[in-house]
């Protein structure tokens, strides 16, 4: 009986959490589905279905092709910060040399500094390399978030790996590379899919340096699209076509977190090592 | 040569200008590439402001706000000889607005007014005459208000506006006090004029709205959110530029014919009402490789066809006099006649005075008026304060 | 007795090798934006004359004139009312959102840690908020919290919570409140994330011998799980706080303006891009990472961070 | 102090049947030696006495009462792990004294039993280290030290000395032959593969094979008695030299079993001839390995220094009364009748 | 196939010295064995030769050549760590080649040799399973294959055998001593607690204490002449019986050791007389602990099981040639020059 109880609590707070989380997205759903004064209407459930809104976003100038920047800069974004970041929190967890903690501090320090702070000075050395309005400046520029983030969560998990496993490698002969990439990569799995999913996410999201080192339409990447979607005039918010290409690119993302997931499971390291 | 145009578009202007630019493609010669803009004023000015202080020879041709030009004044060419036959035919005032010692720093192509919509229905309900002083407009409102909650509308309000703290803010104080007397926050002849009891008065009449007509969250509304609120047939009046109009009578709107406009309310009785003036230019940045094929590009569309194109298919507003008279424009908008009292009316923002202090200026007074607005300090105290921030901005000169 | 660099300065070199790369990255993409922006806080640049700044010292954090009538007057950042308003308010907001969301992470965590069926799909749930882009979200909060045609109030109203409309973003009392919950709403899923990524990487034997010790699930949590997880967590808070402590985007979006939600990001952009004062703008971003630094320290001090942890 | 039955108890992992079935009755303050082969579910069979994992199907029952669904924690058990479970976070003064600060021991009795245990398995000089930075045995120490520390009712030792060292090991088996006096006799279930710890800890040893138990009984009935070849060959060590075939007919049966210390080696003559192979020499005894045409060489016991040397040809001559006779299925058959030397 | 030598060789862990200057020679080809107490240091001076750690101090030379500074991928080593150490997400077949995938080697030699090894160490039906889906001894014999399924100059082994059962443990004990041999006699270090172990399979055994080295010799070396009272009381399982002051004046020593093996008992007269407080039985032989008045209670060997019960009172008589003498530093002085009964 009381296990009852106990697994009914448990169900309902998975329900509240899940509602929680969800319901603005529902809602969004719901919107993307209505148009003109139905928008300022308040239901609850759906009471037309139209898709109409999503039509006039796929059809809107370049979407698609947004879709298809974002997704390009960030993956590459993600796959460069962790291969970056995966050797550099070898180094930081597992090696001791001096200055260790000064390092992680000054890397940590980039994400010290205001975005809009560094606006101006990234947009110089932008142009400076010649890559305004094109995918690198954002791969280039998203790395000043990603890094420091990947680099310190990695080395925080990398440090938790049994040193023995290590040493077992080593004696196998393995390189320091094989020994990241052969035994430390699939045991940080779980690490590993967070930091990515989160700074894929980072990524994906992104909006300021999105716009700004971007120019042209067919460059831009999906939050500044949506940004972009207009009205018929100036103060009319779209909110119909909003929503409807918010759902449109929170799919991907979605689908993209539901396979990964799968990979965040936990004793990956258990049999290894006793003690 | 190809060029690239730097502005914020909406679904309707994106089609007009794309068929404009080819257009103009064919005339000559030059392919036209549109880099669109946020539609947020300020993230536009942020943006541009960027661009232009790192010399970014990517854009040719900016779309700039009316109270920009004297900010970017440095950054733009000079428009005047290449654009000499055109501006005698233009609203004065628009003309001067957008010139800085004697530069035309950008072109002015629309023009913006807001009006006060009124529901037509709800007045002949009551038997009440369109309002001609905000007193008035408050008394009308909170009659009708506390009438229509009786009957069951039990979110009806009386009045809805642009509250929040932005520059939208700026606008509609300004309407009040000008409109009452009290002033332009700054004169044109740089004299700080905000602190006097005109103003004051203004600014607590507007307090009172808030919460009795207006729903407490006007504080936070901004042009959308109160066409939301009038759309859905929940306001008796509203404070809202010419898109509302279209749109209120598109097919599904709850007021859909059932809604006029007219001038602003005014101070007293026999005054005229203050409406801000709006509008959108276009300039040259100095830093542009090819500023001829540029101009060319300011000049076809500042031009009087497509002027008259634009006024027609996007109702926006024609800078040029002549146009308001034209036939085809008054057969396709009818609601056209009723905006050239307005634009009598309209008053320009401080922005050629204080130059690039501008949107600090602005910021200080919205802060002052939204903290009135919001109960934190009577008018006379916040713009006392405010006089005395302004002073210390100006320092020695504008 | 001829013998190279020991063992462990081999490591250390190829360690420098494996961290090269990285630095290198950093120190491109972030020392000339940084660096700048320390030195336009020293000089009167503004975004028009970005070139010709001149060098004014430390003027544009503090300064002062004695008038003649004896009275001193203080300029600059520091002496700024607007500034200190700013700063109280991203305190306040940086230490209520990171308590609130690291404690709501945890639960959701730990709720995600469970095998139950469906798990999967709660997990991509959860995170649903994180992945909706920012601008989005706060618009959609901003529909959702609107006084008269927000569905939040009118949900609270059906289930009697509030007795009237409240107009959440407008109101000075609810403003961070507002901001508060829609950041809580959004950024949990971040934290959750992390901490579950965490507790799977506690070893599973530790809880077996929990189980036979006896010990009850509560104080296995704050005894064992919680210590063992406490690295992963502990820089989850780090990044949340610094983040926090940079909120920009919910507000500007949400709440733009409002004297109680301006925060340091916030009054800096003001400066730098909307104002002609971009050498403050500068300042005020070298004195919000000056501050961030100081926050950083002093957590990790007292939350006895280990920077230099491991044990080769 | 508890009373520990399983009926028809199994444990499957996936499709993997690993326990097959096991009755077993332990007593009441009974010492249970289990031993069997690498891999034959030992652990397994503690961790389900311990409750760690579900009994797929059949009954466990403390005293009586069914617990196959009360928690590890209710059933008044203390365990050392195989692999320790150390909590990595803690002192070894934390990690022994947890369990107790837990169930609410005053502080003062509990510093006492850690510092007792501790001094007992000479961890006293280690209390404030981590256990990271213990070696291979200190650590297995503390897992000892965790579970004796405290008050259950039955104790479960999953080969806890094995990293011990020899002096060590017998005084910590002596340790805990101790405990298991002085605890009010608390039931004690013991993995092990040391033929000394469970010859002389055990009160009755449980052979297991395969996930079922093949024969239960005190030791010295084991080694004497094993009834099947399986537990003859698993008890006692070296291994009992198994002949079978033209070897073990003289005997009467198909296969027959002699341990080593029952083979005489002569010079000369006796029952069987062979060649010496190799000859360990442990010191007190030596085994030789004599090849007499068997599958295996066969192992003799020799006290003191071995004389024989590879390649030498010996007599070896079993003890008759010593010879376990066992049938084609491995059960036993029972002694030859008589005794005496061939 | 490698000589090594350890010269001076210190190793602190912050402030704590636990290697304490050691010098060393173990021959190339030899199979040494290192034994001591928990926690001496011999999983610390194995990780030190393997390059798992830097020495603090002192030169350690692979044939003469010094590998102080050679990373442990280059020394040639295989090893076999105490807690397995196995790649937790790797195949128990993937966790034996991965050390040969590294090295490049031929896939079909790759896949025979751990083929092989696995047939050796009973591990084949468990090859495609990963280490947390098996047993204790399971893992042990991964972690053994692993090391032996490569080709190295050195092998360390720290307690390879310690989870093994008794039988799988003689067996491959056996096999590792095939392996020394068949590996044109490659180098063997071999850490163990097992006296049979130690005894059996090394040519030298090195005595560690306390981060010193007590003493290098053959097995029966240390068996039989032990240079300390350290080694003597670590050799030799059951312990060497030490007897001070009155006990020990008749003999012309402060101290005097004997094993037990060399007491007999009797019922009737003997140099000592005590009562005897327990018998062990083990089945081949029986240990009868002697309360005679010494610090503890002299241990004798009986062979097969034992008559005498606990409570009897009986006299023990030593073999005076098999008698240690210590002196009052704990170092040996020699036999009794005469042997014979008392
Ligand atoms: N990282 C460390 N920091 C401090 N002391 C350590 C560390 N590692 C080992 N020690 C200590 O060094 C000593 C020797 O350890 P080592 O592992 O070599 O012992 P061992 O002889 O292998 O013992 P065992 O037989 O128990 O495995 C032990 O007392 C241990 O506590
Ligand atoms: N999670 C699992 N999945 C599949 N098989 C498993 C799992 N855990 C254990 N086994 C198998 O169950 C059998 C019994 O394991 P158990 O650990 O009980 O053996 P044991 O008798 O304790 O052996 P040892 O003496 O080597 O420790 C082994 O063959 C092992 O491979
Ligand atoms: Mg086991
Ligand atoms: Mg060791």
């Amino acid at each position: 009986m009381p296990v009852l109880i106990k697994n009914t609590g448990f169900y309902a707070l998975v329900a509240l959490i899940v509602l929680v989380a969800v319901f603005p997205f529902y809602y969004a759903i719901l919107t993307s589905f209505k148009s003109g004064a139905a928008l300022f209407e308040i239901t609850y459930w759906p009471t037309s279905f139209s898709l109409q809104n999503y039509r006039d976003v796929m059809s809107s100038g370049s979407f698609l092709r947004n879709l298809g920047n974002s997704v390009l800069i960030s993956t590459t974004v993600v796959a460069i910060s962790l291969a970056l970041a995966v050797s550099a929190a070898y180094a930081l967890a597992r090696v001791r040399f001096r200055g260790r903690g000064l390092l992680l501090l000054t890397i940590l320090s980039v994400s010290m500094f205001p975005q809009i702070a560094v606006l101006a000075g990234l947009f110089e050395l932008i142009r400076a390399f010649g890559i305004f309005n094109t995918p690198l400046a954002l791969i280039f520029s998203y790395m000043i978030f990603t890094l420091p983030f990947t680099v310190w969560v990695l080395t925080t998990f990398m440090r938790d790996l049994p040193v023995e496993i290590e040493e077992a490698a080593i004696v196998d002969g393995a390189s320091p590379f094989v020994v990241i990439t052969q035994v430390f990569l699939p045991l940080m799995w779980p690490a590993l899919v967070t930091t990515g999913l989160l700074a894929f996410i980072a990524a994906w999201n992104e909006f300021l340096f999105a716009l700004t080192f971007l120019s042209s339409d067919t460059q831009r990447t999906v939050p500044v699209a949506i940004a972009l979607l207009s009205g018929q005039s100036q103060f009319e918010i779209p909110w119909g076509a909003i929503m409807a290409a918010s759902v449109i690119v929170t799919v991907p993302l979605v689908v993209l977190v539901l396979i990964f997931q799968r990979r965040i499971i936990s004793g990956l390291t258990a049999g290894g090592v006793k003690g | 040569e190809d060029l690239a145009f730097a502005s914020y578009t909406n679904g309707a202007s994106a089609a007009f200008l794309n068929r404009e630019l080819a257009n103009f493609a064919k005339q000559s010669g030059h392919t036209v590439k549109l880099i669109t803009m946020p539609s947020s004023s300020s993230e536009q000015f942020a943006q541009y402001r960027l661009w232009l202080a790192a010399g970014n020879q990517d854009v040719d041709v900016y779309n700039t706000d009316v109270v920009w030009a004297p900010q970017l004044a440095e950054q733009f060419i000079d428009l005047t000889e290449a654009m000499k036959d055109r501006t005698a035919e233009i609203f004065p005032s628009i003309v001067a607005s957008q010139t800085v010692n004697g530069k035309l720093v950008a072109m002015p192509y629309m023009t913006d007014a807001p009006a006060f919509y009124y529901r037509k229905d709800l007045l002949e309900k009551y038997g009440k005459p369109v309002p001609k002083t905000w007193d008035e407009m408050t008394k009308t409102a909170a009659e009708i208000q506390a009438g229509e909650r009786k009957a069951g509308a039990k979110d009806m309000w009386g009045f809805v506006f642009q509250g929040a703290a932005y520059e939208g803010l700026t606008c509609d104080a300004l309407e009040w006090i000008a409109s009452s007397g009290g002033g332009h926050i700054v004169e044109t002849d740089g004299t700080i004029s905000i602190n006097n009891e005109k103003a004051a008065a203004a600014l607590d009449r507007a307090h009172g709205w808030v919460g009795t007509i207006s729903p407490p969250g006007v504080l936070a509304y901004q042009e959308e959110e109160s066409r939301g609120v009038w759309q859905t047939g929940n306001s008796v009046f509203m404070r809202n530029w010419p898109y509302a109009y279209t749109l209120g009578n598109g097919g599904d709107s709850a007021v859909k014919g059932k809604f006029d406009v007219a001038p602003l309310p005014a101070g007293a009785e026999g005054e005229a009402g203050a409406s801000t003036l709006g509008g959108w230019n276009m300039a040259v940045p100095k830093y542009s490789k090819k500023q001829k094929a540029a101009i060319e590009l300011v000049r076809y569309l500042s031009s009087d066809e497509v002027q008259k194109r634009r006024a027609i298919e996007l109702s926006n507003m024609p800078v040029l006099e002549k146009l308001y008279d034209d036939k085809d424009i008054a057969a396709a908008l009818p609601f056209m006649p009723a905006w050239k009292p307005i634009f009598q009316n309209a008053v320009p923002r401080p922005s050629a005075t204080t130059k690039v202090k501008y949107n600090e200026v602005s910021s200080r007074f919205w802060t002052a008026v939204h903290s009135t607005l919001s109960g934190n300090g009577t008018g006379a105290e916040n713009l006392e304060k405010l006089e005395i921030e302004l002073t210390e901005l100006q320092g020695g000169s504008w | 007795m001829e013998s190279g660099p020991t063992l462990q300065a081999q490591r250390a070199r190829a360690a420098w090798v494996f961290l090269a790369p990285t630095l290198l990255v950093l120190a491109i993409v972030a020392g000339w934006p940084l660096l700048r922006t320390i030195y336009f806080s020293l000089t009167d640049a503004s975004l028009t004359s970005l070139d010709t700044a001149r060098f004014v010292g430390l003027k544009n954090y503090l300064s002062w004139i004695t008038l003649k009538s004896g009275r001193t007057v203080y300029t600059g950042l520091l002496a700024d009312p607007a500034w200190w308003g700013a700063v109280v308010n991203t305190l306040r907001f940086t230490f209520l959102s990171v308590i609130i969301e690291t404690v709501l992470g945890l639960v959701v965590a730990l709720v995600l840690n469970a095998n139950f069926a469906g798990r999967g799909l709660v997990r991509t749930a959860i995170l649903i908020p994180w992945a909706i882009p920012t601008v989005v979200s706060a618009k959609m909060w901003a529909w959702m919290l609107n006084d008269q045609f927000g569905i939040l109030n009118d949900l609270f109203l059906t289930l009697h919570l509030i007795d009237h409309k409240i107009a959440w973003t407008a109101s000075p009392d609810t403003a961070m409140i507002a901001v508060l919950i829609v950041d809580v709403w959004k950024t949990t899923p971040f934290m959750a994330l992390l901490i579950l990524a965490g507790l799977q990487m506690v070893p599973k034997d530790i809880y077996e011998a929990a189980r036979i010790d006896g010990v009850h699930p509560v104080k296995v949590f704050f005894r064992i799980t919680l210590p063992l997880i406490r690295p992963a967590l502990m820089v989850a808070v780090i990044f949340r706080m610094l983040d926090a402590m940079r909120i920009f985007d919910l507000i500007y979006v949400l709440t733009p303006n409002n004297a109680q939600t301006k925060t340091m990001s916030i009054l800096a952009r003001e400066n730098l891009f909307e104002f002609d004062k971009f050498a403050l703008g500068a300042t005020a971003s070298t004195m919000l990472f000056l501050i961030i630094a100081a926050m950083t320290a002093a957590y990790m001090v007292f939350g006895r961070v280990n920077l230099s942890g491991g044990d080769r | 102090m508890a009373e520990i039955r399983l009926h028809q108890v199994r444990k499957s992992f996936g499709a993997l049947e690993i326990i097959k079935g096991v009755d077993m009755e332990i007593r009441s303050g009974e010492f249970m030696v289990f031993v069997g082969p690498s891999g034959c579910g030992k652990s397994t069979l503690l961790r389900l006495i311990a409750g760690l994992e579900d009994i797929t199907s059949g009954t466990l029952a403390f005293d009586g009462q069914t617990v196959n669904a009360l928690p590890p924690a209710k059933r008044g058990i203390a365990m050392v792990f195989q692999s320790y479970a150390l909590y990595p976070h803690m002192t070894v003064f934390d990690n022994m004294a947890f369990g107790m600060k837990l169930s609410g021991a005053d502080k003062a009795e509990r510093d006492r039993r850690v510092r007792q245990a501790a001094e007992m398995l000479q961890l006293t000089p280690y209390l404030e280290r981590l256990p990271r930075q213990l070696s291979g045995g200190q650590r297995q120490r503390v897992a000892i030290g965790r579970a004796i520390v405290r008050d259950p009712r039955v104790f479960l030792f999953d080969e806890p000395l094995s990293n011990l060292d020899a002096a060590l090991r017998v005084a910590t088996r002596l340790e805990i032959a101790k405990l298991h006096r002085s605890m009010h006799k608390t039931t004690m279930i013991y993995v092990t593969h040391d033929q000394v710890e469970a010859m002389t800890l055990a009160d009755r040893i449980c052979v297991l094979n395969a996930g079922r138990v093949e024969q239960v009984g005190t030791p010295l009935e084991l080694y004497e008695n094993p009834n099947s070849l399986f537990v003859a060959g698993f008890i006692g060590s070296p291994k009992m030299n198994i002949l079978k075939g033209g070897l073990a007919q003289p005997y009467a049966a198909p296969t027959i079993g002699i341990r080593a210390e029952h083979l005489a080696i002569s010079g000369e003559h006796g029952a069987w001839r062979g060649e010496v192979v190799h000859a360990e020499m442990l010191g007190s005894d030596s085994f030789v390995y004599v090849d007499i045409g068997a599958e295996e060489p066969v192992v003799a016991r020799q006290n003191g220094t071995a004389s024989f040397q590879p390649g030498e040809r010996v007599s070896l001559t079993p003890d008759l009364g010593a010879i376990h006779r066992f049938g084609e299925d491995g059960r036993a058959l029972g002694r030859l009748p008589a005794r005496g030397a061939a």
